[in-house]
Parts: structure tokens; C-alpha cells; sequence
């Protein structure tokens, strides 16, 4: 064909060399966020893993403990993330479907865990200063903790009914406290995530089975008459 | 003149020996997983009736049942297993593995249930792999069943050991029910850890969500059993419990 | 109940207050977005109207100039979200999925109406310039950008088509020269964007499409011979 | 609770231990298969950027140099792909999944490439010497040896287009025998109702269009009347 | 157009037009049945309305003599069903969807009353006689009969649990010993994982809550120690 | 205390009785429905053989491609369509019918693409139904296609004669591309008038969007075909079409 | 072209004209809708969180008095709502997927909490009333209505569960009388409307539910003996 | 249980009573319009399955003759639908579910019809017309009138590929007309419906390809040149 293979023109070569080392850049970038989310997934998940012994009414302080320790470890690698984005300010949202979804397992894990040890609810502010993070810089996006809170809401049922059948009779009053306290709570926000908001539907069966639970101890006069120790944690009584 | 006929003989005569070879290739291997596919239906038909057959177990049958039940699971590794073995070698394993590994699995859940039921073990993947040998002809390389279809299989165990403990329960058997939960609650958890870096694993995530709803199940059962029992030793007058619990 | 009214924590009713009013501030902030985008939308598929005139062989230079009126329009939606993100900097990708679809199809209509004027690319920097757009705070996502472009391609065969119907006979060399030139430089890009990936793959029907018509004038000795009028814009010998 | 407490029984632990060790070597060979797919993939992307030259009718020799260069190049590849699975022997169908559509691709290259030289089609045992694969081995699985051809096929129709718009009037004829068998011999073999046969189908299609120019170029007495180059290559004519 | 005008061949024409006429005809058949079903779900319904009653405490023989006028009106029905079907011999399971659900519920009553009456299973000769039916023209297909089984079993808990709370403590024993001979029966059967498995799934949690009540009952020392009625009708202490 | 043993002798027994009688027709027709599901394989993948075959037509090959493939019909008749006879009879051909009803559809497909290409006409159900007559014992109801398999099957071959249509094209045999497209717009028009009333029209539905696909393929390849013609005729000089397009 | 540009019929034209001002108008009438059922649903998320205290033993005066003051509001809305009506008549059904799904909800809370205050079902016509509601004009479809009042009957396992809980062992009777009769009333009706027919199929399970704390309360000779309350209001006993 | 047979209040009683005659005469008018529908939906099949003849060449008039009949016999069935209508004001759109479907096939049957006789869009109007139907008491929604003009857009590709195998060159013509007209019409309209959102954008792709038939066409010098019968109907050079 005549005259077809003149070369385009030189500022659309530039442009797309351009976008090339950007598109790199990126990647790389992506990459990197990868690798670290791959090593939180696996720290939570082991983390989890040691969590679910907490059912087999294993000694609680014990299970607690390498938890709390798993707990710096991911302290690390949220540093490095942090770090990551360092480098690139106002991307944080860009690449948010990263990890998002880790994270949030990761405060529903970080939630029970000071729940157990504390008998309330972890804060937000609370849950950044674990992990390290800095709302200024790089911090923990509040439907995501509001998100890991609903599935820390989502073990409780299971939990309660294996402290009963392990002897703690007094377990579902407290839990009850807390659940009811923390559905209230969630009630008066106009939640627009449909994620969220499905999660939080989801809260109300949770709350219901654990006022079954307390029920069924309570009519069988096994509940604690007393209310002495209060709120301090809601596993001491074990061990 | 568009016949093949027509092109230079020796290359076309190559050419069509080699598209001789691969109908023959395709034919072989489509005709080799149809016989794969039948030897697994089979499988997995048989598999579920010695899973049945344990099912039968109560407080006084228990060696009975189990002896059957075992007998037909030998009955199923010899004449079915036993074909499987036959049509598969070397790299057939991989490349048929969707053509069989529905019947692997069931057989997988068969064997383990008639283990867990005798012993209160998990019966373990090499030990099955060990009843396979003696199917295989010595010059060729066994059968042995890959580590995800005996996941898969294992996974599917959980359910049926959810009815077997809601039986025990409503037969009074609590301590037997307890022992499975925990078995359940610890395969549970074992696989948590290895779910995630399974080739494929969106099935097993499947059954992992299944999983996690038997072992609730169990827990479930097993508290009201337990506050049940708490309640008649509160009651008044209850001071013989034992005799009355297995009564 | 003995004891079960006591209210929940003061901490934690100031934490759920606070969201309250965060998440109702979000809200309202993508009302504002919204209904910025809705203009955009109605402004660009009148846009689009007047463009599709082309294909019925309109004068060119009649629908260029309405076409253009249309740009100063846009601009001053673009600079209506610009003002809006001013007030919370970092957020752009936060609500990015908000408008980028609306903003894929504009960058597609300016491109495709700056090539109808010059036979050229327009270029990233060129749509930026054209909504007033400023990479440093409110720009232009550089996959918005490919993206509109594809778009823009997909257009090609149906032009060319018409026009050769038409009896513009040089048409389909053209826009041959000019998407083979514009597939070469997205081939150089390693795309890991899915959706930018697919709409890429849709380019090369494109070319195919564009080649065969330029196939049926060429066998039918349709095609002009000479090269004369050079690169200066695709629809100059109309009207 | 009468010994729910005690740790699973260390056989299970064991067992599973091992398994775990097992997958996570699964998983890390397949990370390094993908290392080596993504090099595939970008070399294959490099050749075929390259071959697309031909629709643009520059000189086919210089076009087909470059490509056999890169032959070298995937044969290194492959041989590393090999080594790989040197260590598990038996495994090959087991990760096929992750390099089955990038080699699908590069058959489709080699056998393009081949036909230009020479006219006729790369056969299987052919395509392994080329990529130094051993059936014994690591062979390459016909099915992805078919559908990589079917891939080529898919390519002829454009190719013929760009040729005669080019001035190459005896391509058509060409192409139209070389499909024309093809199709015959894969007429020949037992489909089942999966991705090769939706291929095999598409070649129908390529077949009918390669005809309709061939038809084009006849009515025109366009063809050439004499069959004289035979079947040596078919851009010998070119450049 | 050269011979495309033509109408279809008279053979073609005429098979579709009796095909069109077998497929209106079963759709009458269907409309029949449809209308038969109907009235079986009416009769059925409202049977199932009396038969609650014995949960709330109503004279049991009063509520047996209504559901038993009944079963000659269903009987009726079903024998207009098998005068529908005498005419399209062995079609019995093509239409079979259409009725099956309606005549497990129908066996489900069936059973329910038939246990109240002697406190034995209603056998399936015995339910197809019931009903008129017979095996070898218009029998009662037996998982149908096992399905309603099931479905008879469920009521079982809340009819223990409220025949306990209106003062009868012997009931839990009989149901006992009657949903535990049933189940044992079951468990002779190999099925397949269908409905009727997880039917039959569900019968365990029947016979689970069940035995709970016994306890409840039996721990009270509110169960009649001796075993005097034997076996003959469930309800015969009551009213 | 609470095994079966202890309700009163007769009673108990009938009702163990029933059980077995439950069991033992279970088993027997979850072992009938395996081996009718295996039997409804073999017909598709032999079929499907037949179906490939036909394809192999070409312009100098029709008699030799179509002797072969009837003959290996006829093979799939007497083999394997005979065993599902043998397992059918009165009520299963509906009760079982999910199982045997692909291998059918599949078989109807074949049966009906060798009669097209042998005569351009459509083989009627009736004609189907009568070569399977001599598979039956004469004193057992013969099995019959149903309508709906044969509806389903035939919606099948619409999809290989566009296959068909389009092959002839590129072989320039256009009258016959253009019978086929008549033909298949036949079957499509009264489909549409029967489909609505079908038992369980979902497939069909399904199947019916397929074939308008089909039938707008092949009339889009007889557009182009004929458009090419008419510029033949059209360009200067072009006096014998004729002897050129059969060229 | 020539000739291609005639416009088209002027009736055309101005068909799509009276089109696009009916599609605008219809389109501006349902955000008025939206807009106040946006706000019936705010209100009535509200009124449910009052209500929700019930469960957790608040005083129930205090809880009702709080509750019947947002009944007004609601009353000003569907006022509004029956305004934008008015200007539209017969066009209630075509919009009235925009707000059942609310109105369900009101009609549950509405139901509810006369349920509290005078034990018995709240009418239709009460309901109609309590929203100012009309009829003749614009009405509370009965199958919204229907649903709303399943609605309520899920809520009551769990207030029986909470009152049993604290202490009010008279609760379950007199919740197992009123869903006895609404169960019993709602079996009368022929359902048609799929969903609605599957939320009375749910009752069933309430009824069930209550049935079991009933008997849980008076095995353990935890029920009143005495009936002297009677009727009127569930919760006179509490406070 | 003491006491527990009580009737439930006459009130209740009243309103179900009321309710279920409600029900149930809303059940039966819904029978009457499926009635109806059905036979509309069987009419309208055979009237397509016989315009389905235009494909096949048959001549054009004795198509229309026969469909035309058939007009008479819908207009018949939508004066029944109108009068059930007449009975029961304001509920047009509460049933409108059960007939629209319909509704907009027999549209896009009239609008194909007209088209061929007429060469024009089929008017609101005169489709009412046609059907008998009247505004101010049972009219034709427009949604409904727009959904069947957009199918029947969906049938020009069709057509116009088999005029122009059957030889009639110039229909393209015509048709591009025609559709170009009605898509710039839409095209104004601002459709929030999703459905008819998305059928108009499946109009696109109707014009697209009606235009690349006449390209075909008109490439080869095969379209008519004069410009001479105007547009008067469609189909009057056949028969
Ligand atoms: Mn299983
Ligand atoms: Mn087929």
C-alpha cells in the first residue's frame, strides 16, 4: 500500500510511552500492596485459627495470649502499607479494594479479642492505635471497622452457647448487655453501604439468639443470682 | 480440485497420517472418560450405602453394623475402585481427575465415617492409599488419591457426622456426641488454615460455609442436652443423676 | 430485669455520634456529586445527539460547531466537581465510581469530535485542558481516558461505513492509518485493567472492520489514488 | 465439660500438618510457573506485534526474521517450564490450567509463522521440536496444539484482506486451499461439545470469508491464471 | 429467488399439526388435573385446619370424626384423578409434578389421624386404600408416601409440647416410642440426596425434640409410671 | 427398650415388612435409573459420532459420507438404543425419562440430520419410533420417543444444519444452503406455534433463541452469497454466470 | 447521500413530543415520592428503635407514649403523600411499588403497638385511620396491610422470650390466645399473592415459637394459675 | 389448658371475613383477565408466526391480508379486557402486570404491520385505534407502545437482508430512513424505565447493521439509483 507506513506522530508515541511507565508504576505499586495483604491475610488467618480454641473452652488467657502476640505482627505489615503509601498521598481510596476486605477480618478479630479481655467494644480509635495506623495519613476507614465489628457480632451466638455448655452460666447476660447495647447504637446511623447495611441486618438475628440463649438458661433458674463482678472482662471467671 | 489429494503427496499424506493420530488421540481419551465416569457413578452410588449402612448404628448394634458396613466398603475399593485403578496411569490422574473425583470423594466420606465410627479417628490419606496398592498391577504406578479429593471427601464426613450426633443426642448418648463435636470442630479448624492455598478452592469454600453451619448444629445440640442436665441435678431432690441420665 | 437498663458507654455513644454525623457529611457530599453527574450525562447525550449527524452525512463543519458549544457546557460541570473535591482533598478515588463512567463517554465524544476536526488524537493533557481539568488536584484518570478513546474507536466502523455509503471514498485509508497508528500504541501497554483490557480487545474488531472497508473500495478501484490532502483533518472534503 | 478440652489427637495434627506443607509447595511451584507463564505471555504479545506487520504489508522476510528470533526465546522458556516439572512428575495436567491459553497462543504464532515460510501447516510434532517440548515429558497436549490452530485459521481471513487491498492477488487462492484441507482434516476428528469444537466451528466462518475474496478477485480477473509458484512459502511473491 | 417460495413440505406441515394437537390435548389433560389438584388442596387445607385443632387442647374424637369425613371426600377426588388418567395409560409420572406436593400433605394428614386413631404407622397399602387407589392403574407412588411420612413426623414436637402443657404426660412416651421405631425404620432405606433426604434429615431433629420433652416430663416425675394402654390410639385418655 | 422388637408382634412385623418392600423398590430404581443413565451416555457420545460424520459431506463424497454414517446409526440403534429398551417399560418411560432424555434428544438429532442430508426432508417421529419397534420383546409395550425428546432433538439439528449451510456456502453450493435455510425457517415458524404448550418449556425456550441465531446465520451467509452474485452479474462483461459460479 | 436528510413527519415529532413532557412529568412525580417516603421511612426508623425497648424491659407506658407521638408524623406524611395523589387519580397502583414496601413496615409498627396497648388486632380500618387515611381516594392496599400484620407476629417470639426473661411468666398465654386466632383468621383466606403467602407461612413458626415458651413457663409451674386479667393490654401488669 | 377455646373477638372475625370475600373477588377478576390474555397471547402468535412469511418472500399482500384479520379478532379481546375494566375504576395498573407483555408483542406486531403497508411508525394513536382502546377509561400505556416499537425495530435487520436476497435492492434504503427517524426520536426522550432503556439501546445495533446492508448494497452499485416511489409503503414493489 502506498505511503501506508509512515510513522504516527511523535506526541502519541510520548503520550503512551508516558502512560507505559505510569501503568508500570502502578502495577508495581499494586504489586507490592499484594504482597503485604497476602501476609495479613495469612497472619489474621492464623490468628483466627487460634481464636476458634476459645469454643473448645480452652483455657481463655492462654488463647488470648498468642493472639495478643499475632497482634504486632500485623502491626508490622500495616506499617508497611503504610509506608507504601507514603509515596503516592491521596491514593488511599484508589486502591482501598486491596485491602478493604482483610482488614476488615482483621478488626472483627481485633474486636472480639479486647471484647474478651475487656468486656467492651473495641474503638475505632482504639483499633488504629493497635494497628499502628494515623487517621491524618493512612487510617482506618470507618465502614470497614464498622463492617468487622458486625462480624465480631456474628460469633458471639456460637460463642455464648459453647461458654453454657462449658458450665459459665452468667456469659449470656453479659453478652446480652453488650450486643444490645451495640445494636442500639448501630440503629440511629443512616447506613448508604448496602455491604454494611446487610452485615448490620444480620446483627438482629445474632442479638436474638443470644436472648434465647440467656433464656433458656434463665428458666432453668442457672443463671447467676448475683451481678457482682460487672464488666470487666468477660472471661475471667474461666481458666 | 479442493481435495486434499491435490497438495504435493509426501506432505499431505504426513499431514493427514498426523490428523489420523489425533482423532485416534481424542477418540481414545473421550472413550477412556466415559469408562472413568461410569466406574465413578458407581462409586459413588456404592459409597453412599455403606455411608447408610453405618447410619443404622445405635446403642446395641454397634459391632454388627459395623462389620457390614465395612465388609461392603471392601466390596466397593475391590470391584469399583478396583476399575478406576485399571483405566488410569501417570498423568491420567490430573488430566481426568473431573471425571472421577465426585466417586473419590464419596468413597473418601465412606471410609473415614467407617473409621471415625470404630475408632474415633480420622482415618488418615495414606492409609487409604495403602489399601489401593494391592489393586494396581506392581509394574505400573498406583492409584493413589490426591490430597484435594480426600479434603473435598473429608469435608462432606462433617455433614454426616452432624445427623450421626443429633441420633446420638436423641438416644441419650451425650459424651458420644461431644466427641464428635470436637472432632468436627477441630477438622474445622485444621482446614481453616488450609483452605486458602488449595488448587480451585472455591468448592471448598462452599463446603467450609456448610461446614461451619454442622458444626453449630452439634453445638447446638449439644447445649440444650447440657442445660437440660444442668436443670434436673437443680432440681430438687435429684441427687442420683448418673442413674437416671442412662436409664 | 435486675440491672439491664444501664446505658451503654459514654465512649461509645460519642464514637457512634460522630459517625453519625460523618456518614451523614458523606451522604450529602455525593448528593452534590450526583447531581453534578446527572447534568453531565444529559449534557453529553445531547452532545452525542448532535454528533450521530455525522453518520448521517450532515455537513461536518455544521455539527462540529454545535458539538462545540456543547464543550464550554461541560466545562463548567467539571469545574462544579472540581470545587466540590477542593473541600475534601484525597477523596477523588473515594467517589471516583461515581462519575467515571459519565466521563469515559465525554472524553470519548471530545475525542471523537478533535479527530473529526484534525485527523489527530486528542491527547490526555489536550481532554484535561479542554474540561479545565488540572492533574495536580482534580484531573483526569488516565484509564478514564483509554477508555473514552476505545469507545471513540468503536465508532469508526460504523463512519466509515456511512461515509463510503455516502461516496467518500478516501475516508476508510484515513481512519485505517489512524487506528492502525492508535492500536499499535495501546499494544505497548501491559493493561491490567480488566474492563480497559476488554474494551481494548473490542479496538481490534474495530481495525478489522475499518481494513475490510477500505477492502471494498479498494478491489472496486473506488479509492482515490493520489495522496494529496495529507492529515489534516478527516472531514474536510465535505459540506 | 468431660474431656472436650484436650488437643486434637496428634496424628491428625501430623497429617494435617503435612498437607499443609504440601499445598503451600504446590503453591509456591505455582507461583514460579506463573513467573515463567508471564514471561510467555509477554514474549508471545512482543511476536505477535511483530507478525501483525503483515497486515500492514511490510516486507515479509524482515517481519518473519524478528519473529523466529523469539522462537529462541519461548524455547528457553518452555525448557524452564520443563525443569519445573521435573520434580513432580505426573503433575503436568494438574496446573495446565495456568499455562494452557498462553501456549494455545503461541502455537498460533508458530503455526502462522510457519505457514508463511512454507506453505503448509506446522504439525504437532513439530511445534514440540520448535518449543524443544518432549511428549514423554512435558509434551504439548493437542488439544492446545488444535485450538492454537484454529486460532490461526482465525487470522487468515485478515491477512487476505490486507494482502489483495496490498496488490497481492494470488493470496486468496493460496489460503483458500491451505483452509480448505485444514477444515477437511479436522473434519475428521470426534468433537465433544467444548471450547475446541466452538473454535473448529469459527474456521467455517474463516473458510467462507477467504472464499468471498478469493470470489471477489476472480469475478475481477484479478487472480492470477497460472499455478506456477506451487507451494513453497506463501510471501515469497512479496516484498 | 430461485425455488424459496414454496410452503413446507405437506408431511413436515401435517406431523407438526398433529403434534400441536397431542400438545393442546395434554394441556387440557393439565388443566383437568389442575382443576382436581385444586380441589385436593381446598379439602386438604381445610382438613389440615380441624386437624390443629388437637394442638389447642380440642376433645380428640371430635376432631378425628371431622378430618375422618373427610377422607371420603378426598377419596372421591382421587378417584376422578384416576379416571382422568385411564385414558392416557403409563403418562401417570409425566403429570406426576402436578399433583405430587398436594399428595404427600394429603398422606401427611392421612397418617397424622390414622396415629391419633391407633397409634400405628398408616401403611402404604393402607394409605392407597384409603384413598382408593390402586397400585397397578393409579397407585400412590412411594416416595410420596415416605415424603408425607416425614412431613406427618414433623408435627410431632409441637404436638407432644402442647399435649404437655394442656396436662397429658403420658403422650411424650407413646410419640417417643413411635417416632423411634419410625426412624429406625428409615434408616433401613439407601436414598439418594433429594428431597426426601433432607425430609428425612429433619425427622432426627423431630425425634430429638421429642425425646427432650419425655425428659422434661420424666425428670418432673410427672410421667405415669406404669405402661398400661399398650398401643391403641394416642388420644384415647383425653376428652 | 426401644428397638422394634418390643411394639406387638404383628404389628411390628407388618411394618418392618413395609420397610423392606420400600427399600428393595428404592434400590431397585436407583439401580435402574444408573444403568439407563449410563445407557443414555452411550447414545450421546455415539451420536455424536454420526452427527461428525454427516459433517464430513462434501460435493464428490455424499453417498460414501452417508452410507457410512447411517450404518453407524443403525450400530447405535441396535446396541445401545436397545438397551434402554430392555430397562424400560409402561410407567418409566416418564418417571425416568430425566435420565435417558439427553441420550434420546441426542439420538433424534442424529437420526434426523442423516435423513436431511439424504433426502431434504424431515424424518417424522412416527418413522423414528417404528425402527425401534423390532428392539422390543413383541409382548412388552415397545418403547416410544416422546414428543418433547423429538421436539428437543430437532431444535438440536437446526444448530448443525446451520453448521451445514455455511460449509456449503464456502463450497459454493448456494441452492443447497438456500434449501436448508427454507427448511430451517420451517421448522423454527411451527415450532413457535407449539413451544408455549410444551410440558416444562424452559429448555425449549432456551433452545428456540438458539435457533433464530441459526436460521438469521444462515440467511446473513445466503445475503452475502447472493449479493456477491448480483455484482457479478452487474459488472461489465459478465455474460455466462452460470459456468463461472460452478466453477 | 442525496436526498438523505429530509426530516421526518411532523407527526412523528410531535408524538415524541408529547412523550418526553409525559415521561419528564411522571418522572418528576415519582421524586416527590420518593422524597417523603424517604421520610416515612427516617420516622419509622425511629418509632422501631423506640419500640425495640419493649425487649429490653423498659417501662412500657414510657415506650408507648414516645411511640404514639410519632404516629402523628407518619400521619402528616401519607397526608402528603395522598396530596401528590390526588392531582394523578387511578394512577395509585402504577407508583405504588415506590412505597408499599414502607407502608408494610408502618402497618407493623402501627400493629404493634396497639397490640401492646389493647391486646387485640388493629384493624384495617383502625389503621387507615390512624394515617388519615381514606378509601374512596387513596387507601392501605389489604395486602400491605396483611403483610405488615406477619410483620408484627415475627416480632412476637421474641418479646415472649424477653418477657419470660424478666420475669413475666402471664406474657406467653396471653400471646399464645391473640396468635392462635390471628393464625387461625389468616387460614381462611385464599392467598394468591405469592409474597404474602409465604410470610403467613412464617407465622406458623411464630406460633410454634410461643407455644414453646408457653409450655417451657408452665412445666416448671412458672404460669399464673389465675386468668383475671383478661384482655385488655399485654402489658398492664409491667412498669 | 383452661380456658383456651375462647372465640376470638367478632371484630376480627368481620374483617377477615370481608377480607377473604375481597380476596377472593380479586382472584376471580384476575382469572377473567388471564382468560383473556391468554387468548390475546394466542392470537398474537399465529398473526407472527404468519408475518414470519415475510422472510420468506411470500408476497407481501396476501401476509398482510391474512394478519390483518386477525387485527379485528384482538380488538375484540381488549374490549372485553376494557369492559372487566369498566367494573372496577382505578386499577388499571394493579393488573397491569398480567397483560403488558402481551401488550407490547401485539404493538410491535401492529407497528410491522403498518410499517409494511404504510412505510410509517405506527402512531400511539392510531394503535389504540387499531385495538379499540380509549385513553380516558383503558388506554395503551406508553411504556407498553415504546417496548413494542423497539422490537419491532429488532425485526428490520432480518427484513432487510432477506429483501435484498429475495432481489428487492432498495429496501435498505427505505428502512435506514425509517429507523434513522425513530432513533433520533427516542433518543430525546429522557427513559428512566429500565427495560425500555435497554431495549432502545438494543436499537443501536439494529440501525447499525441496517445501515451496513446497505452499504453492501450500495458498494456493489446494486441500490436503485432513482429516488421515484417516495414512501409509500414499504413492500409495494413485490408481489
Ligand atoms: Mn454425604
Ligand atoms: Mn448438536
Amino acid at each position: 500500500m502506498s505511503g501506508g507506513a509512515d510513522s504516527p506522530s511523535p506526541s502519541l508515541d510520548k503520550q503512551f510511552e508516558e502512560f507505559r511507565s505510569q501503568i508500570e508504576e502502578s502495577g508495581s505499586l499494586r504489586e507490592k500492596i499484594r504482597a503485604v495483604v497476602l501476609e495479613i491475610e495469612s497472619t489474621s488467618r492464623f490468628m483466627h485459627s487460634g481464636l476458634l480454641l476459645v469454643h473448645q473452652s480452652r483455657p481463655v488467657p492462654e488463647v488470648l495470649e498468642k493472639a495478643n502476640a499475632q497482634i504486632g505482627e500485623l502491626k508490622g505489615l500495616y506499617n508497611r502499607l503504610a509506608e507504601i503509601f507514603r509515596e503516592c498521598p491521596g491514593q488511599y481510596y484508589r486502591y482501598h479494594g486491596d485491602w478493604k476486605s482483610e482488614t476488615q477480618t482483621v478488626v472483627s478479630l481485633l474486636a472480639f479479642l479486647h471484647w474478651l479481655e475487656t468486656g467492651n467494644l473495641l474503638l475505632h480509635t482504639e483499633a488504629e492505635e493497635k494497628l499502628g495506623l494515623n487517621s491524618s495519613e493512612f487510617g482506618l476507614d470507618i465502614e470497614d471497622y464498622l463492617i468487622g465489628v458486625c462480624f465480631m457480632s456474628n460469633e458471639m451466638p456460637r460463642f455464648v452457647v459453647n461458654q453454657v455448655t462449658a458450665g459459665d452460666y452468667d456469659c449470656p447476660r453479659k453478652v446480652l448487655k453488650f450486643l444490645t447495647d451495640l445494636h442500639a447504637a448501630f440503629r440511629m446511623l443512616n447506613l448508604r453501604n448496602d455491604f454494611l447495611r446487610k452485615k448490620f441486618d444480620g446483627m438482629k438475628y445474632d442479638l436474638k439468639r443470644v436472648e434465647e440463649v440467656h433464656y433458656d438458661v434463665k428458666i432453668r433458674g442457672l443463671a447467676a443470682t448475683g451481678d457482682s463482678n460487672g464488666n470487666q472482662g468477660v472471661a475471667d471467671g474461666q481458666s | 480440485v479442493r481435495t486434499m489429494g491435490s497438495t504435493s503427496e509426501s506432505s499431505s499424506s504426513s499431514f493427514k497420517d498426523a490428523f489420523g493420530n489425533y482423532a485416534d488421540y481424542l477418540n481414545n481419551l473421550n472413550e477412556k472418560r466415559e469408562r472413568v465416569i461410569k466406574a465413578s457413578r458407581d462409586i459413588t452410588v456404592n459409597s453412599k450405602k455403606v455411608i447408610f449402612q453405618v447410619h443404622r448404628i445405635s446403642k446395641d448394634n454397634r459391632e454388627e453394623v459395623l462389620d457390614k458396613a465395612e465388609k461392603d466398603l471392601a466390596a466397593v475399593t475391590e470391584k469399583y475402585m478396583s476399575k478406576l485403578v485399571k483405566e488410569l496411569q501417570g498423568t491420567d490422574f490430573w488430566k481426568l481427575r473431573r471425571a472421577y473425583s465426585p466417586g473419590v470423594q464419596e468413597y473418601v466420606e465412606a471410609a473415614t465415617f467407617c473409621k471415625f465410627c470404630r475408632t474415633g479417628t480420622l482415618l488418615n490419606l495414606d492409609d487409604i492409599n495403602a489399601t489401593l496398592l494391592p489393586l494396581s498391577d506392581p509394574s505400573v504406578e498406583p492409584l493413589q488419591i490426591n490430597v484435594l479429593d480426600y479434603l473435598l471427601g473429608l469435608a462432606d464426613l462433617t455433614g454426616e457426622l452432624m445427623r450421626l450426633a443429633i441420633g446420638r443426642i436423641s438416644d441419650r448418648e451425650l459424651e458420644y456426641a461431644e466427641e464428635i463435636c470436637q472432632f468436627v470442630r477441630d477438622i474445622y479448624r485444621e482446614l481453616t488454615l488450609i483452605v486458602p492455598h488449595m488448587d480451585d478452592s472455591s468448592d471448598m469454600k462452599l463446603k467450609m460455609d456448610t461446614m461451619l453451619q454442622s458444626v453449630v448444629k452439634i453445638e447446638n445440640a449439644c447445649f440444650s442436652a447440657h442445660v437440660r442436665g444442668s436443670e434436673y441435678m437443680s432440681l430438687p431432690g435429684s441427687s442420683e443423676p448418673s442413674s437416671f441420665l442412662l436409664g
